[in-house]
């Protein structure tokens, strides 16, 4: 068993119309100091066996091609091996 | 009558239900998402649309809106208030109502002509229908999917506020086909579908959608 | 990072200038530098390089585009005519309507979703600046084969941009098309149209007079999105290689527009705007050189006061930046702190960028460091103009020739294949429901929506008191117009002005989309200049005058052009949309008529095309004096109440249109192919100047009589009838579309077959 | 300066259409052995200045009120000082 965790932010010159909402309602709530927010999407894979080279390949494919936009986001992904 | 329509950024179906109102009858008060006033009325609709852009969670962000406070304070006095769609949204991130709207199923946005059954009649915006009465208002939205544990789900069934359920298709995978709910004392109501859209033969499916409307003139009459 | 200044440019003079990675031509940049009598600043060359793409020049367009002013019907209906961001028409009761289409295409094939909601929130803020609310959008839409794979990611992605950005921005979405042709898989276009209204005494202009008065830009900050976007997405055909070379897209946020929308019209009603300015394509370089270039000449901008989202970027790459939803008013010195509140009110942030000037220059300053010093005309309207050489294709007689014969392509006969070709043509991706699209559209919100899809035409109520609105479609048939551009783009006109007569709606005016291949191919110059003479010719003739539009040019891939694709748009005023006429009849017993001549006309059309894989031939016919006289005659019928239904007859013939009127009533009818034409030429034809009308009977006399007074042929086909099933032998309750003793359909097969297809391809 | 990360995801009983629809998807393109994925979201906030003890449970209000809805969502919240 291995935990997948696939990160998909904008890309940082990319507009976030999300991540400016929500730094207004934390000013409005009263938290100050906040320079920027930026929301992004959380993929959490549960996989069956091993994750091998090739296996760890086709999901970094997956990710850059399915999970996120190339044209707009970037990802990161991290395998959390035995669970 | 003065009912009143909440304005926050990004409402959209304030103008729409200012009609209704005043098709129904009453007098519709514009009210400011950023003014602590309810302006005296005598009941509150939270409408339609995409407060704050729908962004972070439908109606999150609109839930500390100054005005809020005052609408929350006032139907826990037992101020008729009504949410359509994100108003539902609203009213559920505010917790004046159990539940939570989610995502649809399907994961399209979804209008249609949409059937349903009114389950209780006793609320101060269901009172002019008859139980079990089929109505068919427009349907439209993204995240309409009324989630809820079991426990709440069957509390709601107990007490009958389940106001409205979903006939023919479950448009967005609601829990139980539910469409709308009330709060335990019948003031508050939360209904995804837009009764306001179904006043006028001219643009609506129906004019099925007026008796919300005149429900709670009814109330106020009565009360 | 050093700044390139006007006094480095004269320092400097033969230092090298990128100008063609820009898009600019070596003669195309000589003019630059003999206007300013120096080498541009990198900056000006920037704002020069934007402002002089085809996208925002209409270079290889504007001397064929004249015709629509050189040919402009008599009118007084034309408040604001082209020219402006879009035109504006009397619809009277003191009351003007404004309406546009532009397209968005190559952005979103590079990104569908974005591309598309982008191209919304711009028509939108074309229709804002010229003081009026926005009342509703459409969204004409062409793709690639609906079975491919890339037709797969991008209509979905498209369809739920369009939603995504109108639904949120609070406009109810009233028509479009949806058309599938090969030609269009490397292309789609995405075409998108507004339409607002306003009192007659609220019309804005973009123009920036009044020296002194002060340029405010506001809305959302400026960041790096879509750099060199006007030039590259818009302008130059891909270089279909990869990921590493898409440029920057622009991220639309419809939340902000709606902000935009309401604190816009809040400002101009209080009037405290003299004059007033989208930002689309070119940003700040477009909307700075307008407004001075249509206003007193001069300008002065302080650029580094601009709010942006990203500190690092450069002067040159600010005045470039394509971020949505920015405005930018012209607001003389004591409205300032009244409009700065209104617009704070609505959480949007506004800075006063620069100054009217009465010196005849655009000047721009970056932080006390002069950028740009420019005629701000030859920015923005003395651009290069071409005589694109063009030529009538090669090919072009050998396609007229290949007609679609009964001897070349076989047709059905027998009732049993007629039946059975009803069935597949109303399941074919260009003719089958479109409500899997259309559902993710919202079109009830602002309550004023009289018809919408599948109706023949957008109809919004605009006043409720009087119940004045207007309808409008959109039409263009890409295979008409590939087999003769000048007849095929009068047939989508025609279309277009039939639609809206169906309605009940009286035509008034014209907006285009001009979706072609490159201006620099003679074949494809001659389609367009073909098209822009056919459609100016024929508003001419109907009276109707086009008040704006857009090219969009480069839409093929290799060597292969998309058809020819000029969408029309055509808008038509109901004095109250009370008496609209809808596709649907109503009950038992009213009389179905086709209006006009049903001939052998199939190429081009949607037989042809489903089931042969043909195009060749001569497109139908078209008779513009026919199409005035039917759309009276339909206008008439519905003042005087006699008409209970409509639909014209275009794409699939009548079979399809009784079937759409069937399935919308929900009831069935009785109808009968007459004597005089062989019933598959009576179904399939797709002869112009059509329509099927339902009367009722106590109207039939008062109908006919119309008709034959006026000489409009009208032919009784059909009767309503919703109690067939029994007769013909189905359980009692089920609806059935019966012809002669021919065949029968269930009304319950046909709606299987017209709406399984698009749920089947893309849900 | 701080980077604040809060991660919020639906609660496992709540349904998670996105997240079922990307396990098909994964399936459809030949990555076979998933179990399970959820889709969440994730919130990356940079502020100025300290983060406190008073500040951090100020943060864990708003993002237990804010960024999460308690009924159908449940967060970690991860501060990372110093960038
Ligand atoms: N095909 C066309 N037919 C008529 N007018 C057109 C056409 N294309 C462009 N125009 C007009 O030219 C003017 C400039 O167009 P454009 O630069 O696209 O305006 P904007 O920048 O406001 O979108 C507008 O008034 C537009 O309506
Ligand atoms: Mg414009």
């Amino acid at each position: 068993m291995a935990r997948v965790v696939v990160d998909v932010m904008l890309k940082p010159e990319i507009l976030d119309p999300q991540g400016r909402a929500v730094q207004g309602a934390l000013g409005r709530l009263g938290f100050t100091g906040v320079t920027d927010v930026r929301q992004g999407k959380q993929f959490v894979i549960e996989v069956e066996g091993e994750i091998t080279d090739e296996r760890r390949e086709q999901l970094h494919v997956i990710a850059g091609e399915l999970l996120c936009n190339p044209v707009i986001e970037d990802f990161i992904l991290i395998v959390e091996e035995d669970q | 009558m003065r009912i009143g329509v909440v304005t926050f950024p990004g409402s959209l179906d304030d103008r729409d239900a200012a009609r209704a109102v005043r098709l129904a009858g009453g007098e519709a008060v514009a009210l400011w998402h950023g003014d602590a006033d309810l302006k005296k009325v005598d009941a509150v609709i939270l409408p339609g649309g995409f407060s704050y852009g729908d962004y972070l969670r439908c109606g999150a962000i609109s839930r500390f809106a100054p005005v809020m406070a005052e609408v929350v304070a006032a139907a826990n006095g037992g101020l008729p208030v009504l949410g359509i769609c994100n108003g539902f949204q609203i009213l559920c991130e505010s917790h004046l109502l159990p539940g939570a709207l989610t995502r649809n199923e399907h994961m399209h946005f979804i209008c249609r002509d949409q059937k349903l059954r009114i389950e209780d009649n006793t609320s101060a915006w269901t009172n002019s229908y008859d139980a079990g009465q089929e109505i068919v208002v427009p349907l439209k939205n993204g995240e309409g999917c009324f989630v809820a544990d079991t426990a709440v789900l069957d509390e709601l069934e107990g007490e009958s506020r389940v106001i409205a359920r979903y006939l023919d298709v479950n448009p967005n995978g609601s829990l139980r086909d539910i469409a709308g709910i009330r709060n335990k004392r019948g003031n508050v109501v939360g209904l995804m579908p837009h009764p306001e859209h179904a006043v006028e033969e001219l643009t609506g499916p129906t004019i099925d959608g007026l008796g919300f409307f005149t429900s709670v003139l009814n109330s106020m009459v009565n009360s | 990072m050093s700044i390139d200044t006007v006094s480095k440019a004269e320092e400097t003079p033969d230092q090298a200038q990128p100008f063609a990675e820009l898009g600019l031509k070596p003669d195309e940049y000589e003019r630059i530098r003999e206007i300013l009598g120096r080498r541009p600043t990198s900056s000006e060359l920037a704002m020069y390089s934007v402002m002089w793409s085809e996208h925002c020049s209409y270079k290889s367009s504007k001397v064929h585009l004249k015709q629509f002013g050189d040919k402009k019907p008599e009118t007084d209906k034309l408040l604001v005519g082209i020219g402006e961001n879009a035109g504006v028409v009397d619809i009277g009761e003191g009351w003007a309507v404004t309406f546009k289409v532009e397209s968005h295409n190559h952005p979103s094939y590079v990104e569908p979703y974005q591309g598309a909601a982008t191209g919304v929130g711009g028509i939108v803020r074309d229709i804002i600046s010229m003081g009026a609310r926005p009342l509703a959008v459409m969204d004409p839409l062409r793709f690639g084969p609906a079975d491919a794979a890339d037709t797969r990611r991008v209509l979905p992605g498209v369809v739920s941009g369009i939603g995504g950005y109108g639904n949120c921005l609070g406009l109810p979405n009233i028509g479009g098309e949806i058309v599938f042709d090969d030609t269009y898989l490397g292309n789609p276009l995405v075409n998108a149209l507004c339409v607002g209204a306003m009192r007659h005494d609220e019309i804005h202009l973009a123009s920036a007079k009044g020296v002194g008065n002060l340029v405010v830009l506001y809305g959302a900050r400026t960041g790096g999105d879509g750099i060199g976007g006007v030039s590259v997405l818009a302008s130059e055909t891909f270089d279909a290689d990869g990921p590493a070379k898409r440029p920057s897209v622009q991220v639309g946020d419809p939340f902000m527009e709606k902000l935009l929308i309401e604190a816009t019209l809040e400002v101009l009603h209080a009037g405290l705007v003299e004059g007033i300015q989208d930002l689309g394509g070119a940003g700040i370089s477009c909307a700075t050189s307008e407004l001075a270039s249509n206003g007193d000449g001069g300008m002065h901008v302080w650029l580094d006061r601009v709010l942006l989202r990203d500190a690092t970027l450069s002067p040159e790459e600010i005045l470039m930046s394509e971020s949505q939803e920015r405005m930018c008013a012209v607001v003389a010195p004591e409205n300032v702190d009244a409009f700065m509140a209104i617009i704070k009110k609505w959480d949007v942030e506004a800075v006063v960028i620069g100054e009217v000037t009465d010196s005849g220059h655009l000047t721009v300053d970056w932080h006390g460091e002069r950028i740009v010093d420019v005629p701000p005309r030859t920015v923005a309207h003395e651009g290069p103009i071409y005589e694109r050489p063009y030529a009538r294709p090669s090919w072009q007689d050998a396609l007229q020739a290949d007609a679609p014969t009964a001897d070349r392509l076989a047709r059905p006969t027998t009732a049993d294949d007629i039946r059975a070709t009803v069935l597949n043509m109303i399941g074919a991706p260009n003719l089958a429901s479109k409500a899997w699209i259309t559902d993710q559209y919202d079109r009830y919100v602002l309550g004023n929506t009289v018809l919408s899809q599948p109706e023949d035409v957008g109809m919004v109520r605009i006043d409720e008191e009087s119940g004045l609105g207007v309808a409008i479609s959109t039409d263009c048939n890409g295979r008409f117009t590939k087999l003769d551009p000048y007849t095929g783009t009068q047939l989508a006109l025609a279309e277009s002005y039939r639609n809206v007569c169906a309605s009940g709606a009286i035509p008034l005016a014209v907006t285009n989309c001009l979706n072609f291949g490159s201006p620099e191919d003679p074949d494809v110059m001659w389609q367009f200049a073909e098209a822009t003479r056919g459609l100016a010719d024929g508003c001419l003739q109907l009276g109707i005058p086009v008040t704006g539009g857009n090219v969009s040019f480069y839409n093929q891939t290799g060597d292969t052009a998309i058809l020819p694709t000029p969408v029309v748009g055509v808008l038509g005023v109901i004095d109250d949309v009370d008496r609209r006429t809808p596709i649907a009849w109503n009950e038992d017993g009213e009389l179905i008529y086709i209006l006009g001549d049903t001939n052998d006309e199939f190429a081009g059309g949607e037989w042809a095309n489903h089931v042969h894989k043909h195009l060749g031939g001569m497109p139908p016919k078209v008779d513009l004096e026919r199409e005035r006289l039917l759309g009276e005659v339909l206008v008439a019928g519905s003042r005087d109440g006699m008409l209970s239904a409509a639909h014209d007859v275009s794409d699939g013939g009548i079979a399809q249109v009784l079937v759409e009127m069937a399935l919308h009533a929900g009831s069935g009818a009785r109808c009968w192919i007459p004597d005089n034409i062989d019933p598959f030429t009576f179904l399939f034809s797709e002869s112009a100047g059509r329509a099927v009308v339902v009367v009722a009977r106590t109207e039939e006399l008062r109908f006919t009589e119309m008709c034959a007074a006026r000489q409009l042929p009208a032919q009784r086909v059909g009767v309503v009838d919703s109690g067939l099933g029994p007769d013909a032998g189905y359980p009692a309750g089920t609806q059935v579309l019966q012809f002669n003793d021919w065949f029968t359909l269930t009304l319950d097969e046909l709606h299987e077959a017209h709406t399984k297809t698009l749920p089947a391809l893309f849900a």
